[in-house]
């Protein structure tokens, strides 16, 4: 249920895996790259991981959410690598016999790995690029220390 | 203890390479580390912004001792999704 | 944006009409009929519609959400006719920039088409067969009036 | 006036049929129009449950006043999605 790839994600794959005759609701969510950064053109997203610890950490948050939840079924794929305008970063799908519970776990599940997955995304720019800055969240953090870091600076190169 | 810490994204192209290697005591906890990264490798982040470290996979508190052999990585903020 | 139609929905095209370049964020919600109700094993389910009504009540809700998130795609697919069991009945898609309003936007609108839209289920079962009424909500309705009902009762036939 | 009022879903399984015939004075309101309905089907609906009638694709309140001609349809509870 947890995946981390170079390929082009695949949403349909990914809501298939928590589709279940128990099920009422699926929820998905899909992470895709923007073409401006406060009024800067985006040519592309670069996407780096620290594969051991994500993946594991992407796994935390799955069984957190579901666990808090009472969900059974939570499907997370991240793409990494070289990600064009337009394309899908993240998937998330949820599954739940109610949709209450699927909306809010998968909105938390979006928080929860922007906040705590070692995964770090460059914006690159015509003249330069920039490394991205963990986003403001509604959700308390998983890990307070993650949560004490400043802003990434932009740098050109 | 000789302890090769990784680097990943914004801090590895700060630092211009993907490990450091750094000479602690014994006893020496993640505090100890993040000193001495900074004494080697002033550039790679503000002193007002704490430098977060992984050990073997799992984010460390400052006060943790650090064991010889252990996988230690530097985190800078997080940004995925 | 709006469709009203008896063949199976397919949730890729829907989400589709709402990705855009500029957007980051895109919400789908799958509403898919249950195998169960309070116990009793569902066949499969009949939807009717009151067809130029829905339509426009359709339409209507999604300009009070688009309106009301400041958002500018929103893509609603409602199914009719015979729903077989785990099939899909109802896709939202949402596309925002941000994941906040694109979550709430596209709960909002499962609420208000729930509550508000002239269209009806009839759980079928081995036994007989009951007519749905409206689930409780989590936003206030849109019409005051169509929540006074009390619920539909069950009938065999 | 006589006006050709639609069923739906329970309603129209209740009543049996797809539309009634309900004959009305000059100025008869949305609530005129539910009192004939619940005398010519008592059936359709309990006492204590409101009926809620459409008037040209829109929900009406009760004191709306009908014109010949008007598209009229009684709108059982509505469970879509």
């Amino acid at each position: 249920m947890i995946e981390l790839t170079s390929d082009a994600l695949d949403p349909e794959k990914v809501t298939a895996k928590v589709r279940r005759d128990t099920n009422g609701a699926v929820v998905t969510f899909l992470g895709t790259t923007r073409d401006n950064f406060e009024g800067k053109r985006v040519l592309s997203l670069e996407y780096e991981a620290f594969d051991e610890m994500a993946l594991k950490k992407l796994e935390e948050v799955r069984q957190e959410i579901m666990a808090e939840f009472g969900l059974e079924q939570l499907a997370i794929s991240h793409r990494i690598g070289t990600v064009g305008i337009g394309e899908i970063s993240l998937v998330i799908a949820v599954g739940s016999p109610h949709r209450k519970e699927a909306f809010y776990a998968c909105h938390k599940a979006v928080d929860r790995i922007k906040e705590s997955v070692p995964i770090w995304k460059k914006e690159v720019y015509q003249d330069g690029s920039r490394w991205v800055a963990c986003e403001d969240h509604e959700f308390s953090p998983v890990d307070q220390t993650a949560g004490d870091q400043a802003s990434a600076e932009t740098h050109a190169h | 203890m000789e302890l090769n810490v990784r680097l990943f994204a914004l801090y590895r192209e700060r630092a211009g390479r993907n490990t450091i290697s750094v000479a602690l005591g014994d006893g020496a906890t993640v505090a100890d580390l993040t000193d001495e990264v900074r004494r080697q490798l002033p550039e790679l982040a503000p002193p007002e912004v704490k430098i977060v470290v992984a050990v073997n996979t799992d984010y460390a508190d400052y006060d943790v001792v650090l064991q010889p052999g252990d996988d230690v990585c530097l985190i800078p903020p997080v940004s995925g999704g």
